[in-house]
């Protein structure tokens, strides 16, 4: 069962999410929703990210295979260059550098894509439909949490909370 | 990321800046339907290079690279507009850069995508572009990864796929918001580009980590690209292009061309569509103080790399130093002289002077006197080589100056309908900015 | 270097013997069906000599005196053409020839800038020849066509038929056997062709004469092109 | 003679007529279809052949292989298989090329595959100089020649070349048979009966007004003795001035230049004579030629100094009169007596009293004596091309190319008395016929007994005992030890005052045209001129003095003026002409010569005398368009704005 | 890439067209009485190219043998008129290809007629059954090790 809360302020909703996880609600468990990046204070809805270890670890696969596509194509086409190797790290390293950062920013999208969760949209459970200026907080309840979780998030100030339904 | 201390309904300000995307005058596709026609008539040039061959350009021995390689130069200069100055101002976290950025990137975009293709028009043999690609075939041919031109292919490929992504990340939500308030197949094109984005917290997170992450990364790859470009002459034992200081004087170039790109964007932009509220004076002035600092910056390096040539007096170099200075090209170079320094420094230097009307004056001026520069260190090299009986001189036909004329359409028609499809002002980054900036003015 | 093998042509031109009568150019026009120019093309610097004869005066009248030297692909051991090719159009063979290799050119012209020579000869079109004039057409050397680089190849036809005719009759190509068209129809003899890398040849020889030079030698280009200066 | 010569003198075969086969429209198959005991494709042959681009008649040799060629039958075309000539190189058996050939001689084959040759005999239709031509049939080209030739054999003159060759010996034949006199020439050619200076063995040598490596004489005879005279004898270096009123190509290899004005070459050889003798020159011919006393007996004591002294000059009877006071006669590094000749040669003639012209191929009245043809009544050519006299003819039956035909040609400049051979092996493209038997049709048709000499009968007497004509047909040439004249030295010069004015304009001959009978091949109008490094066209050298009093840059666009007329050419500020002396070659200026040449560039001839420099007036012309195309404009190392 | 296309299309079309042959020349009937490639294809062994019999070489034999047959009639009837047999070529590199092959050095080699051309002495109509490209020369080259240079070929 998903609830959906609107708050027009943010204070409510950091007021609403503190409750919650007093009353044993986890964070993977609440879900916020705004037109606009909402700022939350420090500890409160932590969320964490891996894309920078993503972005380095993408950036040294690439260029790793660059300097082994590079490296291997030396033998595998014994073209006559006149004593000009295809391999010269000097010489290609402009395209090991390039193509590392390539690496970077392909993981880094890919990452986003992942990490944001839109690609996981479905699994997720129904999404509240977006207002202009609120922002919406959706909880996941289980069994009987659905009242407590009703009582903290009026309390909290919230404007209305629904019932979302997939 | 600023806080936002409530949040806001901004419906004013999106339905001004949504507003050129759901209306479109006549004026609007008077302007489109010129700006095609020159575009066109720079394709059909193109078209009769193919077939008739590249000699119909004004190319020739010893001159055998000249404005097509001005105009990939100087696009792939202005493309530094972009994704460097929004890269740089969004990691200083400059709060003015807000409306700013959009702007920037997207001529980024579209700036790489036409001067990505002048190394393609100016090819003997156009049609074999693709050998530059190593692709395994049976006649075990593959390209020559030590050639600056196959740098050149993977630094500008990266960079525009970074920058296309730098573009189309901080797009997502305004598209999502679009495709909410919009129907038929706008509705459509706008769900399908905001790959599932549904505003949540996580989202948002991740969007603002990717655009930080991707605006170190964008910075190191645009660096990297002109200074490539830069390398595909200093490699060369040319005289006067085989100078060390072309990367970083390049690369300054490169930015001081994009600032003023960027400052006649943004000005057209606030004239025709009104957003004398979003752009303000504010903008314009700390946009011009970076083009004047930028121009100082450039006319450091101008005195370098000419002094060096002139005090080190090596006879192939003065040559082409001469040529410049008093021979046949010191019109073109005492014009840059103007355009780049003169200009800038008194129009942007002198404090009363400075408008957006004046900012917009010096950044055309710059824009020309840029060109030139690129110009002047193409051109009178390769006139002027080593060996004095090969010298020759270059000038220019209808065919490049048709080609050389479109990209400039081209590049105005890409603009114009990105800003159609859509807001060229990025909303969600924005919609606090405005009661800041008004509270700070 | 170590694909270097048995041969390594090279050239030497006694500049005491040369009168720039241009014999060398026409001789090269005839054998490498070089593409002929028109009055408009000409004039836009579009005409293809491989091998020219550069001319310089030098001092003022009654004190003039008039330079001649003949420039062709000098056929570097260290080319800059080679390195920037993105294709491998251009590039070093076994017997130290400058290779150009028409089919695989995309025309980018980067060589050309970078040859301080200014030897590389582009084909801005197709090269047209009025009925009959191609029937005097060398079937061995190929008709380039537009949009490709084209040089000085050191008459590798000669040099490939030459060793050729060594092949078959299992033996080695003597010295003064092959003569690129330049050198052949040299009528003071100043242009002499051969191997490097036999000691004995002439060319070697020449190469170590106290006249011998090289064009634009401080670029450490290493040219196999060797000029013997003037005087005794 | 290196290996590679020995084998195509052996591979060369007397095959006749060339290949073809018939070819369809969809002849794949075409190149490879070629009767394999004639050519076969991939593999070459040699012919011998003798260069016709000037009078020094260089012996050589031809490559043939296939080639393609469109043919129009029926009004289909085909692509038909041809045995072509690809090459011209010097025949290593010749005494005068010695496997070497000039420029010129390597264009040759260009006239021969030329787009632009008249393809059959031609009868005028329009008004003269209108250049309208109808074809013809031979035979009513004959009945059209003989109709004007009959009952006015005075009135005729032939033009044929200065040279002593089966041609001009049938052409004597033939106007002796008509009972016309003797054929002239007007050609520029050097004229047979050179002495032969023995530069490669010579160690100090004063040319005068002889561009030797250029255009005088036989420029490849004495380029290959030039090349031994400065590095062919270990140790000694040959020593060369050159006294000349340009920087010809000669000069400009000189290590010292004496620039002397125009027409004083016999003052100034007259006063190094004087000094030779030891006497003082005479102050009026040190004037005549601008030379300090000083230099000229500075000069005089190096040739008098040096072991092996020579004097070339134009000017023979000074040459050999300074030579004789230098007792260099007959020994090695001087000068040698001219062999007995096998005819004479045409003397120079003036066509304007001709009434009835006939002009041999080569011969172009038209260009080089202009406006000489306005009162010939009827002017018959026999030339390939359709060139200025050509298209002023009544009738053109046109003659083979050269390297169609078979020819002797006695050389004039040769270390033995010889001559060269050369037999058609090429099918002749188009319905053309030799001269000599246009005459014999000509003579019979006239019922006037005639036999042309054959080149067998013309070089008889050079043949050994027991030698063949064919062996002489395969070496390209017959060769005969013989003992050269003697050697007259005149006693005393007898200098000519020289007028001098403050501008005056001298022709020469041009490296890439001679004497304008080049002009037609593409290569040769491409070939860079030495001095300007202009191509497709010739312009007129100013020194930079005067140049820019009268405010002409390189490129501009002048007028020349002179009592003759006028023309408007190109100008080129030449570093090293002489203050008041400009210069113009010879070549350009074609009215009409075949695509390449006509309407292009102007006559000095027009303006100027061949021989004498003459007065002239230069003013720039304002706002001309066009533009001149060097392929070297820059003739300095360093440009005007190079210094710091 | 136009004239890649053009020359696919010329190959294609040499290749349709081997059926019509001007003559049906049986191959394989020529090689079991005994003939060897290189009479008629004389060159093929010594010179840079092989070349296509001339008709009066047919007619070395055929003046008597055969007279009858059709196809051989045909023969008969080119050599009459004195005009030699348009035969479709069946086996070539294309101008473009800038190729100068050369025979001699591959029958120094060793290498046998059928390695490039088919076994011909198997077919009635000679068929263009190896494909003549730069893959199939250099996949052999580096098999036995011939040059590779590219100015082996192409000059």
């Amino acid at each position: 069962m998903f609830l959906s809360a609107e708050f027009r302020a943010r204070e409510q909703v950091v007021q609403a999410v503190r409750d919650l996880t007093a009353q044993g609600f986890v964070r993977d468990r609440l879900d916020l929703y705004s037109d606009e990046p909402v700022e939350m204070p420090a500890g409160v809805l932590p969320r964490r990210s891996y894309m920078s270890l993503g972005a380095v670890t993408g950036a040294v696969l690439l260029l790793l295979l660059t300097i082994g596509f590079v490296y291997f194509t030396q033998y595998n086409y014994p073209l006559v260059t006149g004593a000009m190797p295809i391999f010269s790290f000097w010489a290609t390293g402009v395209i090991f550098y390039e193509l590392t950062m390539l690496g970077a920013i392909l993981t880094t999208f890919c990452w986003f894509l992942w990490e944001s969760g839109v690609l996981r949209r479905k699994r997720r459970g129904p999404v509240p439909e977006l207002k202009d200026g609120a922002i919406l907080l959706r909880v996941e309840c289980e069994g009987n949490q659905g009242e407590t979780a009703n009582r903290v998030l009026r309390e909290a100030g919230a404007e209305s909370v629904q019932e979302l339904r997939a | 990321m600023a806080a936002i201390s409530e949040p806001v309904v901004a419906n004013a300000a999106r339905a001004q800046l949504w507003r050129p995307l759901l209306h479109t005058s006549a004026r609007y596709r008077m302007v489109v339907a010129l700006l095609a026609a020159v575009t066109l008539w720079g394709l059909f040039a193109w078209g009769y290079q193919l077939k008739t061959g590249i000699g119909v350009a004004g190319i020739r021995r010893p001159v055998f690279w000249a404005i097509y390689l001005v105009n990939f130069v100087f696009w792939i200069g202005i493309s530094h507009a972009g994704t460097l100055i929004s890269a740089i101002l969004r990691l200083t976290d400059a709060g003015w850069r807000k409306p700013v950025t959009r702007a920037a990137e997207a001529i980024t975009v579209f700036a790489l995508m036409i001067g990505g293709m002048f190394p393609i028009i100016h090819l003997g043999r156009a049609w074999l572009f693709y050998w530059l690609f190593p692709y395994p075939t049976e006649r075990l041919l593959w390209p020559n990864f030590r050639s600056p031109l196959l740098w050149d292919v993977t630094a500008i490929s990266t960079y525009l796929t970074g920058s296309t992504i730098y573009l189309f990340l901080p797009l997502i939500p305004d598209v999502a918001a679009l495709a909410r308030h919009t129907t038929g197949w706008r509705r459509r094109v706008y769900r399908a580009l905001s790959v599932g984005w549904t505003g949540s917290d996580r989202e948002w997170h991740a969007l603002e980590f990717a655009m930080k992450l991707m605006a170190g990364i964008i910075l190191a790859v645009a660096v990297s690209v002109h200074t490539v470009v830069a390398w595909d002459f200093s490699m060369s034992i040319a005289p006067m292009w085989h100078s060390s200081i072309f990367g970083p004087y390049f690369v300054a170039g490169a930015i001081f061309s994009g600032i003023a790109a960027l400052l006649i964007a943004m000005a057209v932009i606030r004239r025709t569509l009104h957003l004398e509220a979003y752009l303000t004076e504010h903008h314009f002035n700390n946009l011009s103080k970076l083009l004047l600092l930028m121009s100082l910056l450039w006319f450091y390096f101008t005195v370098a790399e000419n002094l060096t040539a002139w005090y080190g007096n090596e006879p192939k170099e003065m040559a082409v130093f001469g040529a410049r200075v008093r021979g046949p090209f010191a019109p073109y170079f005492w014009a840059m002289v103007i355009c780049n320094f003169v200009v800038p420094f008194v129009l942007l230097g002198i404090r009363r002077l400075r408008t957006i009307r004046t900012a917009t004056i010096a950044s055309v001026c710059v824009l020309i006197g840029m060109w030139l520069e690129r110009y002047l260190i193409i051109v009178p090299t390769l006139s002027y080589g080593r060996l004095a009986a090969t010298w020759g001189k270059y000038a220019p036909t209808w065919v490049e100056i048709s080609i050389s004329a479109a990209t400039f359409t081209t590049m105005a028609l890409l603009y114009l309908i990105f800003a159609k499809l859509f807001p060229i002002i990025a909303i969600w980054e924005f919609e606090t900015e405005v009661m800041e900036v008004s509270s700070v003015s | 270097m170590s694909e270097r093998t048995k041969h390594r042509w090279a050239m030497a031109i006694d500049l005491d013997r040369c009168t720039g009568c241009q014999a060398c150019v026409a001789a090269c026009h005839a054998e490498n069906n070089l593409p002929l120019s028109d009055p408009e093309s000409a004039a836009k610097g579009r005409a293809v000599h491989w091998i020219r004869v550069d001319r310089y005066y030098e001092g003022e009248f009654p004190e003039v005196k008039v330079k001649h030297m003949p420039v062709l692909c000098q056929q570097c051991d260290e080319a800059p053409c080679e390195p920037v090719c993105p294709v491998y159009a251009t590039y070093q063979n076994a017997e130290g020839l400058n290779v150009q290799v028409y089919n695989r050119c995309v025309g980018t012209r980067y060589c050309g800038n970078n040859c301080p020579y200014s030897v590389r000869f582009f084909n801005w079109f197709d090269p047209v020849w009025p009925e009959p004039l191609q029937l005097q057409h060398n079937p061995d050397v190929s008709i380039r066509m537009g949009g490709v680089m084209e040089k000085c190849t050191f008459c590798i036809q000669r040099i490939k038929r030459a060793e050729n005719d060594a092949k078959d009759e299992k033996r080695d190509v003597a010295d003064g056997e092959i003569q690129p068209a330049c050198a052949q129809s040299c009528p003071a003899e100043a242009m002499v062709f051969g191997d490097l890398n036999d000691p004995e040849s002439k060319v070697s020889r020449m190469a170590g004469s106290g006249r011998s030079t090289r064009l634009l030698e401080e670029l450490g280009t290493k040219p196999k092109v060797f000029y013997l200066q003037r005087g005794a | 003679m290196d290996r590679r010569n020995f084998f195509k003198i052996l591979s060369t075969v007397s095959a006749g007529a060339a290949a073809t086969s018939c070819g369809t429209k969809r002849d794949a198959l075409a190149p490879l279809l070629v009767p394999e005991h004639e050519i076969v494709p991939g593999v070459e042959q040699w012919h011998v052949a003798v260069c016709r681009e000037c009078a020094a008649g260089c012996g050589v040799i031809a490559r043939v292989m296939e080639g393609e060629r469109t043919v129009e039958r029926n009004g289909q075309k085909f692509r038909e298989r041809v045995a072509a000539i690809k090459k011209l190189e010097g025949n290593p058996l010749d005494p005068v090329s010695g496997g070497r050939l000039c420029a010129r001689g390597q264009a040759a084959v260009q006239g021969l595959y030329h787009p632009d040759r008249v393809r059959g005999p031609l009868k005028r239709t329009g008004a003269r100089g209108e250049a309208k031509f109808a074809p013809v049939a031979w035979d009513e080209a004959i009945a059209g020649v003989v109709d004007k030739l009959k009952g006015r054999a005075s009135d005729v003159l032939f033009l044929t070349a200065p040279e002593v060759s089966a041609r001009t010996a049938s052409i004597a034949r033939f106007v002796q048979a008509i009972g016309a006199p003797a054929a002239r020439t007007c050609s520029l050619q050097q004229p047979a009966g050179l002495p032969r200076y023995d530069l490669a063995r010579a160690r100090y040598v004063l040319g005068v007004g002889a561009d030797f490596l250029g255009t005088w004489a036989s420029p490849v005879y004495y380029m290959r003795q030039y090349g031994e005279f400065r590095q062919g004898r270990p140790g000694v270096r040959g020593h060369f001035v050159q006294a000349d009123s340009r920087m010809s190509l000669t000069a400009s290899n000189a290590d010292e230049w004496v620039p002397i004005q125009p027409g004083s070459e016999r003052a100034f050889l007259a006063a190094i004579g004087a000094v030779l003798r030891g006497e003082n020159p005479k102050q009026e011919w040190l004037d005549a030629c601008g030379v300090t006393e000083k230099r000229v007996r500075r000069i005089a004591e190096e040739l008098k100094q040096s072991e092996a002294p020579l004097v070339i000059a134009a000017d023979t009877e000074a040459a050999l009169y300074v030579n004789g006071l230098l007792g260099n006669f007959n020994k090695p590094g001087g000068v040698f007596g001219v062999y007995a000749s096998l005819g004479s040669a045409p003397q120079k003639g003036d066509v304007r009293g001709a009434r009835v012209l006939l002009v041999d191929a080569g011969e172009n009245p038209a260009y080089l004596a202009p406006g000489s043809l306005a009162n010939v009544e009827t002017i018959i050519s026999f030339s390939p091309f359709l060139d200025d006299t050509a298209a002023q003819a009544d009738w053109i039956l046109p003659d083979h190319h050269a390297l169609e035909s078979d020819m002797a040609i006695e050389q004039p400049v040769s270390p033995k008395r010889s001559v060269a051979v050369g037999t058609a092996f090429v099918k002749p493209l188009y319905d053309t016929r030799a001269v000599e038997q246009t005459l014999a049709d000509v003579a019979k048709k006239m019922s006037v007994a005639y036999a042309p000499v054959t080149p067998e009968e013309f070089a008889k007497p050079l043949l050994a005992e027991g030698e063949s004509w064919e062996d002489v047909v395969r070496r390209g040439g017959v060769q005969a030890d013989a003992q050269a004249g003697e050697l007259k030295v005149p006693q005393a010069l007898q200098v000519q005052p020289v007028e001098r004015s403050p501008l005056v304009l001298q022709t020469y001959l041009s490296t890439q045209y001679y004497d304008g009978r080049a002009a037609n091949l593409p290569w040769m109008q491409e070939l860079p001129d030495p001095a300007s490094s202009a191509m497709w066209d010739l312009p007129v050298e100013i020194d930079p003095k005067t140049a820019s009093s009268l405010q002409i840059a390189s490129g501009d666009r002048v007028g020349v003026e002179s009592e003759r007329g006028a023309i408007e050419v190109f100008a080129y500020v030449h570093p090293a002409a002489i203050p008041g002396v400009v210069s113009m070659a010879i070549g350009e200026g074609h009215a009409h010569f075949t695509r390449y040449a006509s309407g292009r560039g102007a006559n000095p001839l027009t303006v100027a005398d061949a021989e004498k420099p003459m007065r002239v007036k230069i003013s720039r012309i304002a706002g001309a368009r066009g533009e001149l195309a060097q392929f070297s404009p820059q003739d300095r190392e360093q440009g005007p704005w190079g210094g710091r | 890439m136009f004239r890649c296309l053009a020359g696919l299309l010329i190959v294609c079309a040499a290749g349709a067209m081997c059926a019509e042959q001007p003559v049906a020349f049986p191959h394989d009937k020529h090689i079991k009485l005994g003939l060897a490639c290189i009479d008629c294809h004389i060159g093929a062994d010594l010179r840079d190219r092989a070349t296509i019999p001339s008709v009066q070489k047919c007619m070395l034999c055929h003046a008597k043998l055969l007279r009858n047959d059709a196809e051989v009639k045909k023969v008969i009837g080119y050599a009459d008129k004195g005009i030699e047999i348009p035969w479709v070529r069946v086996y070539g590199f294309s101008t473009d290809a800038h190729v100068k092959f050369r025979h001699e050095p591959h029958y120094r080699a060793g290498i046998a007629c059928a390695t490039c051309h088919g076994d011909v002495a198997k077919m009635s109509v000679a068929e263009p059954v190896v494909k003549h490209d730069m893959g199939t020369c250099l996949t052999c080259h580096r098999q036995r090790n011939g040059p590779q240079d590219c100015a082996a070929c192409h000059y």
